[in-house]
């Protein structure tokens, strides 16, 4: 049945001579695996050499600290919401005086669990934040696990550690966008990673 | 017999036996090697210097791995087929003669498990036995997978024993003899059987290959169709048996194709070799070390083999057992016998006529 | 059982109701953890011998419920099972579905995203053919070609790494457009893919094409003739494979579909031979669209105007307060979704992939069901393995390509 | 490529208990670069392992490319993709033909935990109806998160008893999910 | 190239009485028709020498739990390769009667549609060769598509549904 007139005919059964001698085609099979046999291994050994994952890749979470180490999660739900493994739980608390400098914002989460094996690394929580607290790292995965129990990752494993903060190129799409047309463009040729949002 | 000799015979028969082993052994390396590098990756490298322990650890993993019978499994056969499939594979290197002779004591010593005068008949015999291990553990299983395995694999391997006989009957033709130290001998230097007999040497390989259930032609045990065929029920050291006699099985065969077809422990240039050695370092010293060559070439002729059964398993599709029937039996058969009416032409009218022409 | 059908070489049935023969069949049970079939799901055949008489297939074994869980989650969200269904080429489900919304909300994508999407679900679908074609060597028993194109694939999805941060599950569509932009790195990358790739297909070609022991594997194994694929549901490169040029590409275009010239392969008989060749000239279509694509990518904004369904910019969710009310709301899902029905069907690795949504303007679907082309297609499947032997049903089995998350939902 | 350390003997010990802790240790070793996976592929996951298997991961430096499809040969059970209800006994039943030892491998979200298939045909997680030994989050993980669930795996072996499949506690294990 | 107007005329006046709310949502022909008509109607479409609407693109269920008489609606979608034409049939069932003729005879394709459509609704199609259960497990109860059924595995513990009133 023809429907179109783009269709184009691509099998052809009929053996030629040589063809069915079996030989000629086998030696150009195994040629050709010769040809790989001597050619450069692609391999890379991974935990000795690991890969760049590329800019965006979606890692482990972290939940950002700003510039004066206050949390900047505001336990407003929305990362939750937007789990479609509903793999996130928090319970919010209202600021009191003297955490200010714990805090940004006036209400925080004091409780914020992530279930580790639900979650599906999809990022609708990083994009559904609206407070730049949550982020997926691009240069790290969640280990494996042995025991059932060590799963659920509280805040002690989530929020940022000052000393040694998570650096990014850049923090937003835009921003991504952006430095990604200047290195294009030739204007811009290192781009230095920083921690701040 | 005296005891000496007794002691000498032992000991060759024990290096034989040996060697075979380690040979096999790290063919199982080789082929994860040469995949791996056809396939462009590195392969095993973490367990030991390039992976070079990966047959023992597997070794170590497979004797203390669980011994498991299946309930429903005939269990003496069960555990008799890897047996048998490994006894077959090993005695059949008894009779190929690895080198020429070492002078112990003023003494000849063949470097050959056993010298027979029936060499070839031997290896034959024991080869068609080597199928009942297979047959024996797929239908001992009681699984269908197995079953269907050790059905291919026996009907698989009688078809293919036919044109491999019968390609062979050309070479004994020629050679006048069963002996295998006898057929090398004639191939003398680079007088090799190769060159008089390509198309027996072609359907002796694609034989040799069905013998040793290599891909294309590893239906019995076929790891997409049947899951693993025969040795689907298996594990542990009893897997290992049969996956190691496959091994050997391979091994045998690569310097089996090399004694009859390539001169065995002959090489070009062999008898300047010789004479410069013995002028060299004296008659015994001379002709050991002469000898210890030869089986070198052997060896890389057959190491060369091994690796031509990997590259090929790692490159071709497999066939389907009615084509595979097809290629045996009206192909390769056919072939065979038109092979030996071309030998026996040859040696009738062109023989004579070519050595009028050297006279 | 006391009635069987026999089918001699000529083609002949033969009715037999004799007890004692069928006594002599075996039963065998090919899944669910076959390793030939590569998904999960279960054949049960009867074999006389090495010949297959009748085949019954049990599926089901990874069903999850995708439609269920669609009505319970707001349009967003359900990419992450789109993504799931036919996971060897994700974007084309992701976009299919996108496009299905944006028809049901009446947006009108720019052209780059439509040309984005398109270079997108051409890769995706020669990663998908990649597998399928491969795996096909794999079953055959040749596992090297399979490896050389495991290693390009490798670079497809390095192309989606850098777009979306994921492999397999890409996650790179939005409703009104693109998560993100094509990256410089991306382009170059995309441009490099177009240059290797020729090289590694034809080295597979070379592999198997005209290898004689593949061909007799594969030709004249499980032919259906157009009429029976067309009764059984075929679509896609199995359907074309039986001779019938449809392609929902060229017939019902989307995404700019008509702006691009390539070729829809056919086959002659529909038989495994047909399959892999029309597969294989697939990819070396796909290659010329996404040239044609790449050439021509129209500048300009790579998501629609349409603030009340695409997410604001980040600066502006932070700083001005109607972008933050955009945010919340198309987070939670309360976008105003009309109350209506939409039927729209993408051409995915498999064939015709429909999704039929059903609106009561609500934040989820009240009903989506997603017309799965393996799920339609296996069914034809002891129609075409009766009489062969066990090794064709196989190639039979992973020459249609049945993807067990599209199977079972 | 470094070489492996094959057990070596430390100072000052010596009898019965040092042969007998060094002969686990060289079988714990020989175990560990010996793993054949039985890959129990059902979704994504498994395309992910595909791509270990490929060249640019290349699960064989480890010793485990040789895929044991039947039971009686596999070490390691990596369940990769969705478990549904109706699938469930069939990999419990694949577990119990396992020869011991046998490790088990959850790798990914759906395998792990259920991950977004939280539903009445789901089962929620493998660790129902088998005891699994590592979890490998992800959906899908990466190849490089699979090898590294491989190399756990690994580590268990290497510091394993020889004798702890005999033990009370893991007997214990397999009656709580009723296995013989 | 056919227009829905063409051919909704053409079935109205060749179904009168049996076929009524012809729509147009999104450019596809949606038609609604009773369990009596469906099978001559597809038959019908599918043998007409002009339209040769033959190709079942599916078959699927929807549940209504508030129309009361027409809680089930059975969904075909129908296409003409040739005409590149589609249209979609619906038949409405109350939920007392779930019985509707199968279509097995005209498509060999509508076979597994069947099933999911029983296995997920509990809509029975009559005369249908096998009509199992197709995607769950045999000892299932109940059809889970059906609006009352919940999603979730009851067994699941990880989650604190409180939290966000899920």
């Amino acid at each position: 049945m023809q429907l179109t007139n783009r269709s184009k005919q691509v099998s052809n059964k009929t053996m030629t001579f040589s063809e069915s001698l079996f030989l000629p085609a086998i030696a150009k099979g195994l040629a050709i695996t010769l040809k790989h046999f001597f050619s450069k291994k692609v391999t890379i050994q991974y935990p000795e050499v690991k890969r760049y994952l590329g800019p965006v890749f979606r890692g482990r979470h972290i939940l950002k600290r700003d510039e004066q180490g206050r949390e900047r999660c505001t336990a407003c739900g929305l990362c939750a919401v937007a789990c479609p493994a509903e793999a996130i739980s928090m319970i919010a608390e209202e600021r009191t005086k003297g955490e200010e400098h714990l805090y940004r914002e006036e209400k925080y989460a004091a409780v914020y669990e992530i279930n580790m094996l639900r979650c599906i690394f999809c990022g609708l929580c990083e994009e559904a934040c609206p407070k730049q607290a949550i982020y997926l790292r691009h240069d790290e995965f969640v280990p494996v696990f042995t025991e059932r129990d060590q799963v659920i990752w509280g805040k002690d494993l989530l929020v940022e550690d000052m000393n040694n903060r998570y650096k990014r190129e850049a923090w937003t799409k835009e921003e991504a966008r952006q430095l990604d047309q200047l290195k294009a463009s030739g204007k811009v040729t290192t781009v230095e990673t920083r921690a701040i949002p | 017999m005296e005891l000496t000799e007794l002691i000498i015979k032992s000991v060759v028969i024990l290096v034989v036996f040996g060697l075979t082993l380690v040979i096999a052994m790290y063919s199982t390396w080789a082929e994860r090697k040469v995949a791996a590098f056809i396939q462009d990756r590195p392969g095993p490298n973490r367990a030991g210097w390039g992976g070079l322990l990966q047959p023992l650890s597997d070794a170590g993993k497979m004797f203390f791995k669980e011994d498991f019978i299946p309930a429903q499994a005939n269990k003496w056969l069960f555990i008799a087929g890897p047996g048998i499939a490994m006894i077959t594979a090993l005695m059949t290197s008894a009779v190929i003669p690895f080198g020429n002779t070492f002078i112990y004591g003023g003494k000849e010593v063949a470097m050959q498990g056993v010298e027979t005068n029936i060499g070839v008949l031997y290896v034959f015999g024991i080869v068609a036995l080597g199928v009942y291990g297979i047959m024996i553990g797929g239908w001992a299983s009681n699984n269908k997978f197995s079953l269907l395995g050790a059905i291919r694999a026996a009907s698989q391997n009688i078809s293919y024993e036919v044109a491999m006989g019968l390609s062979i009957i050309a070479i004994l033709m020629m050679s006048g003899s069963l002996s295998l130290r006898e057929i090398v001998n004639q191939q003398h230097g680079g007088n090799w059987n190769i060159f008089y007999q390509p198309l027996g040497f072609i359907i002796f390989l694609v034989c040799a290959f069905a013998e040793c259930n290599r891909t294309p032609f590893d239906l019995p045990e076929c790891e997409t169709e049947l899951v693993g065929g025969y040795h689907t029920e298996y594990g542990s050291m009893k897997l290992g048996f049969y996956l190691f006699a496959e091994y050997i099985n391979i091994f045998v065969s690569s310097a089996f194709m090399s004694t009859l077809y390539f001169g065995g422990y002959n090489y070009p240039g062999m008898d300047w070799v010789y004479a410069q050695l013995t002028g060299a370092l004296g008659a015994t010293t001379g002709h050991n070390i002469a000898s210890l060559i030869g089986m070198g070439v052997l060896f890389i002729k057959a190491l060369a083999f091994i690796f031509f059964f990997m590259w090929v398993r790692w490159t071709l599709p497999r066939f389907r057992y009615d084509q595979l029937m097809d290629l045996g039996w009206k192909k390769l058969i056919p072939l065979a016998l038109v092979n030996i009416l071309i030998t026996g032409a040859g040696i009738l009218l062109l023989k004579p006529w070519l050595t009028a022409l050297l006279d | 059982m006391s009635e069987i059908d026999l089918i001699s070489d000529k083609g002949q049935v033969a009715r037999i109701n004799q007890p004692e023969l069928v006594e002599e069949l075996t039963t065998l049970n090919l899944g669910p953890t076959h390793p030939a079939t590569h998904g999960i799901f279960q054949n049960i055949l009867q074999m006389d011998g090495e010949k297959i008489i009748s085949g019954e297939q049990t599926i089901g074994y990874i069903h999850r419920a995708f439609e269920k869980i669609a009505e319970r989650r707001p349009f967003y969200q359900i990419t992450t099972l789109t993504d799931r269904m036919n996971y060897c080429s994700s974007p084309i489900n992701n976009f299919g579905w996108h496009m299905t919304v944006e028809k049901l909300l009446g947006i009108e994508v720019p052209k780059r995203a439509q040309y984005i999407r398109v270079i997108m679900m051409e890769l995706a679908r020669i990663s998908d053919h990649l597998i399928c074609n491969g795996i096909l060597g794999v079953d055959s028993g040749a596992f090297s070609g399979f490896l050389y194109l495991m290693e390009k694939r490798e670079e497809i999805y390095e192309v989606y790494e850098e777009i979306c941060g994921a492999r397999l599950t890409t996650n790179m569509g939005r409703i009104g457009g693109m998560e993100r932009d094509l990256t410089s790195t991306a382009i170059r990358k995309i441009k490099a893919l177009l240059e290797t790739l020729p090289a590694v297909l034809r080295e597979f070609e070379n592999l198997f094409n005209r290898n004689r022991i593949f061909m007799d594997r594969t030709i004249n194994v499980g032919p259906i003739t157009a009429e029976r694929a067309l009764s059984y549901g075929f679509t896609g490169p199995n359907l074309r494979a039986a001779g019938v040029d449809y392609d929902v590409r060229v017939m019902n275009p989307y995404s700019s579909y008509e702006d691009f010239e390539f070729d829809i392969p056919v086959g002659q008989s529909g038989d495994t031979y047909d399959r892999f060749m029309v597969r294989g000239e697939e990819m070396w279509q796909s290659l010329r669209i996404i040239e044609q694509a790449l050439n021509n990518l129209p500048e300009g904004p790579y998501f629609a105007d349409a603030p009340e369904y695409y997410l604001p910019p980040k600066k502006d969710v932070y700083t001005k307060m109607e972008a933050l009310i955009y945010h919340f709301k198309i987070v939670m899902g309360e976008i105003d979704a009309p109350v209506g029905e939409v039927y729209h069907a993408v051409e995915g690795g498999n064939g015709e992939l429909g999704f039929y949504l059903i609106s009561d303007g609500g934040r989820a679907p009240y009903r989506l069901h997603f017309r799965r082309p393996s799920f339609i297609y296996y069914q034809a499947y002891p129609e075409m393995c009766k009489g062969v032997t066990i090794s064709d049903a196989i190639m039979i089995m992973s020459s249609l390509n049945v993807i067990a998350g599209e199977l079972d939902a | 490529m470094k070489p492996v350390k094959m057990a070596e003997a430390p100072a000052g010990h010596s009898g019965a208990g040092f042969f007998a802790t060094s002969f686990d240790q060289v079988i714990g070793l020989a175990r560990s670069y010996s793993l054949w996976p039985l890959p129990f592929a059902t979704s994504c996951c498994g395309i992910e392992f595909m791509a270990t298997m490929g060249a640019h991961y290349d699960i064989s430096r480890f010793g485990s490319e040789r895929p044991s499809f039947s039971p009686r040969q596999a070490d390691l059970l990596l369940v990769m993709g969705t478990i549904a209800k109706k699938m469930g006994p069939v990999l419990k039943q694949v577990y119990i033909q396992m020869a011991e030892p046998r490790w088990v491998v959850a790798v990914g979200a759906c395998a792990s935990s259920g991950g977004i298939f939280d539903t009445y045909s789901v089962l929620q997680g493998i660790d129902r109806i088998i005891p699994v030994d590592v979890y490998v989050p992800g959906c899908p993980p990466r190849p490089e998160q699979i090898l590294e669930g491989l190399m756990q795996v690994q580590h268990m072996a290497q510091n394993e008893s020889l004798r702890r499949r005999n033990s009370e506690e893991y007997q214990e294990l397999m009656a709580s999910y009723n296995i013989q | 190239m056919l227009t829905n107007q063409e051919v909704a005329e053409h079935i109205a006046e060749k179904f009168d009485g049996s076929v009524a709310d012809f729509e147009q949502p999104y450019g596809l022909l949606t038609l609604t028709t009773t369990r009596e008509t469906i099978i001559p109607l597809l038959a019908y479409l599918k043998d007409h020498p002009v339209y040769q609407i033959s190709f079942l693109t599916d078959i699927t269920g929807i549940h209504y739990p508030e129309s009361t008489g027409k809680e089930f609606a059975v969904v075909y979608h129908i296409h003409s390769l040739v005409n590149n034409f589609r249209t979609r049939v619906k038949v409405f069932l109350g939920k007392d009667d779930l019985h509707i003729p199968t279509a097995t005879d005209l498509y060999a394709s509508a076979n597994w549609m069947e099933r999911e459509t029983f296995d997920f609704f509990g809509i029975l199609f009559d005369g249908h060769p096998n009509l199992t259960r197709i995607l769950n497990i045999e000892e299932m109860d109940y059809h889970p598509m059906r609006k009352e059924y919940p999603l979730e595995d009851a067994t699941r513990q990880d989650k604190i549904d409180a939290l966000f009133g899920r």
